[in-house]
């Protein structure tokens, strides 16, 4: 009900359309209530592992698994990630061309999925080393809570590609606007969650 | 849509936002580099260690809302940031419930699984 | 051949059927046991057909899909919601009556087995809480709400849609449980290690898993519809301290479903994972432990609690205040008091687990937090006493609910403290006096303002009033037969009497059982009423017909529209000025119903198939996952990912309504209320009630 | 050095008497005393006693309630000449009692929660007089029985839990299966056994006699015939005990061990041992068993998940606590 400019990134409806910015607005306050949800499990997934550190049953530990260097790259390729969703909400914004929106979500999308890659190499890696979620209780959790993120990260791909989609069928309509503008919601929360995951399981495992 | 001639003040703008996405991604890239260089070439102590990850963290977290997700004390953000107020403290209740319940139930009857 | 039909059944085969047992070891009792089991299937098969006969017969199918299961109105989805709760309800208590029986009979014997005991009583919790009460407050906060606040429809009515059709799916999981059995023996918690594959390595648990899943989902997308709706679609002028109190209720139970949810999604998915990938988070072995899942059971199973209760406290305000004909007493302290139960119940949850052995200083801590909901609960009690104190109270049904409410919810209270205390509760914990504690609880609180409200909203919905007599009927069966089915278990939980017990060895609890039993076949005499009751209302729906749509006196803006409301509830969207907004309308000199300058054409979404797919392919993937039918898995998941990505390409969303058509609507029904008599409350429950109150209310002082 | 166990023992006889009558009502037809309205032991009769605190501190919010409730819908029913107001709806003096009397009743609930579990907690030790000891147990539950290990004795037994009186028991416990809830109600708390954890509950008794005891947590199939009978009976009667069961008790080796880790009821056990050691004294004995030869540490290579060392049964490994045992006492 109030009416204050809206002024979430990328939200440029232009004047003709109020009910759509205010069906936009419920739209991305809704979408902020489901991440709250969705972060209260990620907590908890968080307290499970940290409870399940001491269950390790005698098979590997974070000490034995745990990478610094690949953990690092994918902190990197997230963090970028997160900047270059940040350039393409810039860009829808400002209306600068669409070339330019497309662009930076094709490299947004591509590091999001080197950024799988990269984490399913990991894992790999992990079983061939005897890592694998049956071996221990500790196992189990991190294999939770980790690909749980991994999980997101896909399924923000899947709709980043959906929209690219959308943007080459409808153009960028207000379904579509908004559609990226939840997207820029997931994708930065996705990188707040791996801010917890890097240091609590990784640099807190190896440290 | 086409290109178009932002005005003065529109221009203005974005050069400010943008400038806030920069500001962003280096204060995030310098708080990622911190603990991850004090854990791979360093030798402190284990708990200064765990302590300068943790508060990195917290602070990138911040920043974060911040710059990226725009979660300022503004007004017409005031719902956003009370959300997510809300949420931390019910993360806090149940996070901290959870841990403290858990541990004090090892400790009485699985101290093995202390670890 | 073999080989082909073991990859298309997965695990499924003979031995699933209700009366294989029987076959196999054909015993008295196994026979007996295959006979209810297969007669409860059979009634789902009969009524199914008899449903889809029906509609066949009178070429009702399109209808069906247009008019209900795609359709994104809030009120339609509300009523679908209310009559699965109803249909479950039915299942539920009769699994009830079917366990007073066996313990009647039950010193060492009865007529069930163990293994049927312990489906009767999962599936009856697992019912009770996932597809009685949760579909029954959905649905009525679905159908109220909106019209409360002024709104035309819910922040995302296709949402709304998907909710409804996941909660089907659950629910029908559950009832194909009754063909394809067996349900889980575990328990509506369903703790591990029990419920683990090495104890219960069959299809019961994993069952129970996806049906809660189904649910959860649509609890936790249901809560973020009805927060962002209350938040943002509030009408003109109805600020925070205007809102109506159910809607206070509503909003508060919508953040209990927001946070409350995902503790039981992560304790069901770790659950499943340790079942189906051999993960270690419960096992007795390999690390794992089951106390982090009780522990994250109880941090949803808590708020639960409340969001089951307070929408019912909602509708008692509802009814104590248009009941007595008076405002509520202490409006401020009703709203701080719902606040304040909604932030502590995330702070109790150990409670339900005093007995596992943590240190005395995190019992006394938790039992005090405990204690502490008692205070806001309290003065809600009186704030309600105190709206009756001075007003002048009428008897109708849902009245009648809500003094039975107040009466037996404050014992439930007092035996709530005697749990609370950890030292007391290492006697009772598990016993059934916690049975009947929250039977206490739940019964008069939840499902006395669910009926309350049945009663109070049915004519909005229909536009004719429930039938006053045999609703008067069930409502004293309900309180009669709660009184003799609970109260006896209280005294056998003080002696000692476990819970889910199928038989017991102690003489001195057969009298408590045989009085238990008699309570249980009141209540359903008391389900036969509210049976009748529908049947004569709609018989005689002709003479109880309410078209002005304000038949209670009420107070808040549901009733200023005509009942049934149109589809776009509000004509135009009213300008709220006060508390009781629409009584404050009746009362100054305006006008009850004012006659709208212009009109605009008003935008309402369009039909939409989401609902109706998500409940198709959330079934089968269900059904799918229990029966180790991976072909199916992956179908069913494919085709809701493939529908979810299709839905974003849709750009036809809304449908309009023309000004024209809405002026046509809203002077058909002025014109109406011109023609009818206003009565006073003495004729509010003759048929002379038309709708239309008579004003002012009559030997007012101040 | 005030015990707040002691405290809320001497007032509980005299105070809630009501409570007593109570009891013997709802258990009159009872042979053996079944529930903690009719305690045998401290922790019972503590627990009583506030239960009936409890009950008259809420009393004084939700007596209210009832008797005021239809006064109010007689006096201010429709028709009734009484004062109308409709449009009061606060009082600032009705405010301060509703909240404030609530208010200090949980206050003093909260008193009472906090001694009473703290003084009840089933970790404490109880200290009996200064010359007894605690009389060790181990309990084991399995589905559907309970296995009860005498560490300082050597000695075990299944579905029967003998007891001298006026001893503090020191119990132990843990279970070999899913989870289970111990529970003697006429002698105090209940405790959680879990697999691979140790609980900890201590109890003791005032009165000699045969209380039943039972699993509160479901378990399956054979749930509600997992009880036992806790015994409790003079010094010497114990030491009779022990010693018969020592002379004359079965060999817990593997094959009984066997039996015991399966899914069945004590009377099932039994007869699958065909049992020369079952006690037959009573109508129930043919669910009870007597062991005068077990491996040592069972106890903690149940928890362990360890297989019991089966050889230090005949290496006189039974009684390897014999020498430090408290029953020097003739």
């Amino acid at each position: 009900m109030s009416s204050t400019p809206i002024r979430h990134p990328g939200l440029n409806l232009g004047h003709a359309h109020a009910e759509a910015h205010e069906a936009s607005e419920s739209l991305v306050f809704g979408f902020w209530v489901f991440m709250m949800s969705d972060l209260i499990i990620f907590g908890l997934l968080f307290a499970t592992y940290v409870t399940m550190l001491g269950g390790t049953a005698g098979g590997p530990g974070p000490g034995e698994l745990f990478e610094l260097k690949s953990a690092f790259i994918e902190t990197s390729l997230l963090l970028v990630s997160s900047f270059t969703f940040g350039m393409a909400s810039l860009a829808l914004k400002y209306r600068t061309d669409r070339k330019v929106l497309v662009g930076w979500l094709v490299v947004t999308l591509l590091l999001g999925l080197a950024f799988l890659g990269h984490e399913l190499y990991d894992f790999h890696k992990m079983f061939t080393e005897g890592g694998v979620p049956s071996r221990s209780g500790f196992l189990s959790a991190f294999f939770a809570l980790v690909p749980l993120h991994g999980l997101h990260v896909t399924a923000a791909s899947i709709w980043l590609i959906a929209l690219l989609g959308q943007i080459a069928v409808h153009g960028l309509d207000t379904q579509t606007k908004t559609g990226l503008m939840r997207l820029a919601i997931l994708w930065h929360f996705l990188d707040v969650v791996w801010i917890g995951i890097f240091s609590l399981v990784y640099l807190g495992g190896t440290a | 849509m086409s290109h178009r001639q932002l005005s003065d003040e529109e221009a203005r703008e974005k050069a400010q936002e943008l400038r806030s996405y920069c500001w962003g991604f280096g204060l995030a890239a310098v708080l990622t580099l911190i603990p991850f260089g004090l854990a791979a070439f360093t030798q402190i102590a284990t708990a200064t260690l765990y302590w300068v990850i943790g508060v990195c963290g917290v602070i990138q977290i911040v920043v974060h809302f911040r710059f990226f997700l725009h979660i300022t004390l503004a007004r017409n953000k005031r719902e956003d940031l009370q959300l997510i107020l809300f949420t931390v403290l019910i993360l806090t209740i149940m996070v901290g419930g959870t841990l403290w319940i858990l541990f004090n139930l090892y400790y009485r009857m699985m101290p093995s699984m202390i670890p | 051949m073999t080989h082909w039909a073991d990859w298309m059944l997965g695990r499924l085969d003979w031995s699933a059927l209700p009366f294989w047992d029987a076959i196999v070891d054909p015993t008295t009792k196994n026979i007996v046991n295959a006979i209810i089991a297969s007669g409860a299937g059979a009634m789902v098969i009969l009524g199914g057909l008899i449903v889809v006969g029906v509609l066949t017969w009178t070429r009702r199918w399109r209808w069906l899909w247009r008019e209900w299961l795609t359709s994104p109105d809030h009120k339609k989805i509300g009523i679908m919601f209310i009559a699965i709760a109803l249909v479950m309800l039915a299942r539920a208590v009769i699994e009830a009556v079917f366990m007073r029986l066996q313990q009647a009979f039950g010193l060492d014997g009865g007529f069930l087995t163990a293994d049927h005991f312990g489906q009767l009583f999962t599936t009856h919790g697992t019912i009770m809480v996932f597809f009685m009460a949760m579909p029954f407050l959905t649905g009525i906060i679905n159908y109220v709400m909106p019209l409360q606040i002024g709104a035309r429809d819910l922040s995302f009515p296709v949402m709304n849609s998907i909710s409804l059709g996941l909660t089907a799916a659950g629910a029908a999981i559950v009832m194909v449980s009754l063909m394809l059995a067996p349900f889980s023996t575990g328990g509506w918690s369903g703790y591990p290690s029990f419920t683990e594959s090495a104890a219960n390595p069959g299809a019961g648990v994993d069952y129970w898993i996806w049906a809660v899943t189904l649910s959860t989902l649509s609890s936790t997308l249901t809560g973020i519809n009805f927060a962002v709706t209350i938040y943002k679609q509030r009408a003109p002028g109805m600020s925070w301290l205007r809102l109506p109190l159910f809607t206070w209720t509503a909003l508060c139970t919508s953040i209990l479903m927001i946070f409350g949810m995902p503790p039981l999604t992560v304790a069901t998915a770790l659950l499943a994972l340790d079942r189906y990938l051999d993960f270690h988070f419960f096992t007795a072995d390999l690390g794992g432990n089951m106390m982090n899942y009780i522990n994250l059971f109880w941090a949803f199973g808590h708020p639960e609690v409340y969001i089951l209760i307070l929408p019912a406290f909602g509708i008692f305000s509802e009814i104590f205040s248009t009941f007595s004909g008076k405002k509520l007493y202490g409006y401020g302290a009703l709203v701080i008091a719902t606040l304040a139960i909604a932030v502590l119940s995330f702070t109790v949850w150990l409670h339900h687990f005093f007995t596992m052995g943590q240190s005395a200083h995190i019992n006394a801590i938790f039992g005090i937090a405990t204690m502490l909901i008692g205070i806001p609960t309290g003065v809600k009690i009186y704030d309600w006493m105190l709206t009756m104190f001075r007003g002048r109270i009428r008897f109708s049904v849902p009245m009648i609910y809500a003094i039975g409410f107040i009466m037996l919810f404050v014992i439930g209270g007092l035996t709530g403290i005697i749990l609370a205390v950890p030292s007391v509760d290492y006697q009772i914990h598990n016993s059934l006096f916690l049975v009947a504690h929250f039977h206490n609880m739940l019964i008069p609180g939840l499902l006395f303002g669910m009926l309350g409200g049945t009663n109070l909203w049915f004519s909005k919905a229909f536009g004719f009033r429930l039938e006053e007599r045999w609703g008067r009927r069930a409502a004293c069966c309900w309180i009669v037969g709660f009184m003799l089915a609970f109260f006896p278990l209280y005294a056998l939980g003080v002696l000692g009497m476990p819970r889910r017990s199928v038989a017991f060895f102690e003489p001195a609890y057969l009298p408590w059982t045989v009085a238990a039993m008699v309570g249980a076949v009141i209540i359903l005499v008391a389900m036969l009423c509210l049976l009748i009751q529908l049947w004569v209302s709609v018989r005689d729906r002709h003479a109880n017909r309410v078209p002005g749509g304000d038949p209670w006196d009420g107070r808040s803006l549901e009733w200023s529209v005509s009942s049934p409301p149109p589809e776009y509830n509000f004509p135009v969207i009213p300008e709220v000025h006060s508390r009781d907004a629409y009584m404050r309308q009746k009362e100054t000199g305006g006008g009850a119903h004012p006659r709208p300058d212009d009109y605009e054409d008003i935008e309402m979404p369009a039909n939409s198939a989401m609902g109706p797919i998500f409940a198709i392919t959330g079934f089968l993937l269900a059904f799918g996952l229990t029966w180790y039918q991976w072909w199916l898995v992956v179908a069913a998941g494919v085709a809701a990912l493939i529908a979810l990505i299709a839905r974003g390409y849709v750009r036809d969303t809304t449908r309009l309504i023309p000004a024209a058509e809405v002026r046509r609507q809203h002077e058909a029904w002025l014109a109406t209320l011109a023609s009818l008599t206003p009565v006073t409350r003495a004729d509010e429950q003759s048929a002379a009630n038309r709708g239309l109150p008579a004003s002012p209310i009559e030997g007012a002082v101040q | 050095m005030f015990h707040p166990l002691f405290h809320l023992r001497t007032h509980s006889r005299y105070r809630h008497w009501s409570i007593g009558l109570l009891a013997i009502w709802l258990s009159g037809c009872s042979e053996h005393p079944i529930s903690f309205l009719d305690p045998q032991g401290p922790i019972a009769a503590a627990q009583r006693h506030q239960l009936g605190v409890i009950i008259g501190l809420t009393s004084i919010v939700v007596l209210p309630v009832l008797i005021l409730t239809p006064w109010l819908i007689v006096r201010y029913r429709y028709g009734s000449r009484s004062t109308y107001r409709p449009h009061w709806g606060f009082s600032k003096l009705a405010d301060i009692v509703i909240w404030g009397i609530p208010c200090l009743v949980v206050v003093a609930l909260a008193v009472v929660a906090w001694r009473g579990t703290l003084a009840l907690d089933p970790y404490r030790p109880l200290s009996g007089s200064e010359d007894v000891k605690p009389l060790r147990v181990q309990v084991v539950g399995f589905d559907w029985k309970w296995l009860f290990i005498y560490p300082d004795q050597g000695i075990a037994t299944v579905n029967e839990l003998v007891v001298p009186v006026h001893r503090p028991l020191a119990l132990k416990l843990t279970s070999a299966s899913v989870m289970q809830g111990f529970f003697i109600p006429a002698l105090g708390s209940q405790i959680d056994v879990m697999n691979r954890m140790v609980t900890q509950l201590h109890l003791e008794a005032d009165n000699q006699g045969e209380f039943p005891g039972k699993n509160m947590q479901y378990n399956g199939k054979g749930f509600h015939h997992q009880h036992f009978v806790a015994r409790v009976v003079d010094d010497s009667a114990f030491q009779n005990f022990v010693t018969r069961t020592r002379e004359s008790g079965m060999t817990l080796g593997p094959r009984v061990f066997d039996r015991l880790m399966a899914q069945n009821t004590g009377r099932a056990l039994v007869q699958s041992l065909e049992a020369p050691g079952a006690d037959n004294a009573t109508h129930e004995g043919d669910r009870r068993l007597r062991f005068g030869h077990l491996p040592a540490n069972l106890f903690d290579d149940i928890v362990e998940h360890a297989t019991p060392d089966w050889s230090s049964i005949k290496s006189g490994g039974t009684r390897n606590d014999a020498s430090s045992s408290p029953e020097a006492r003739p």
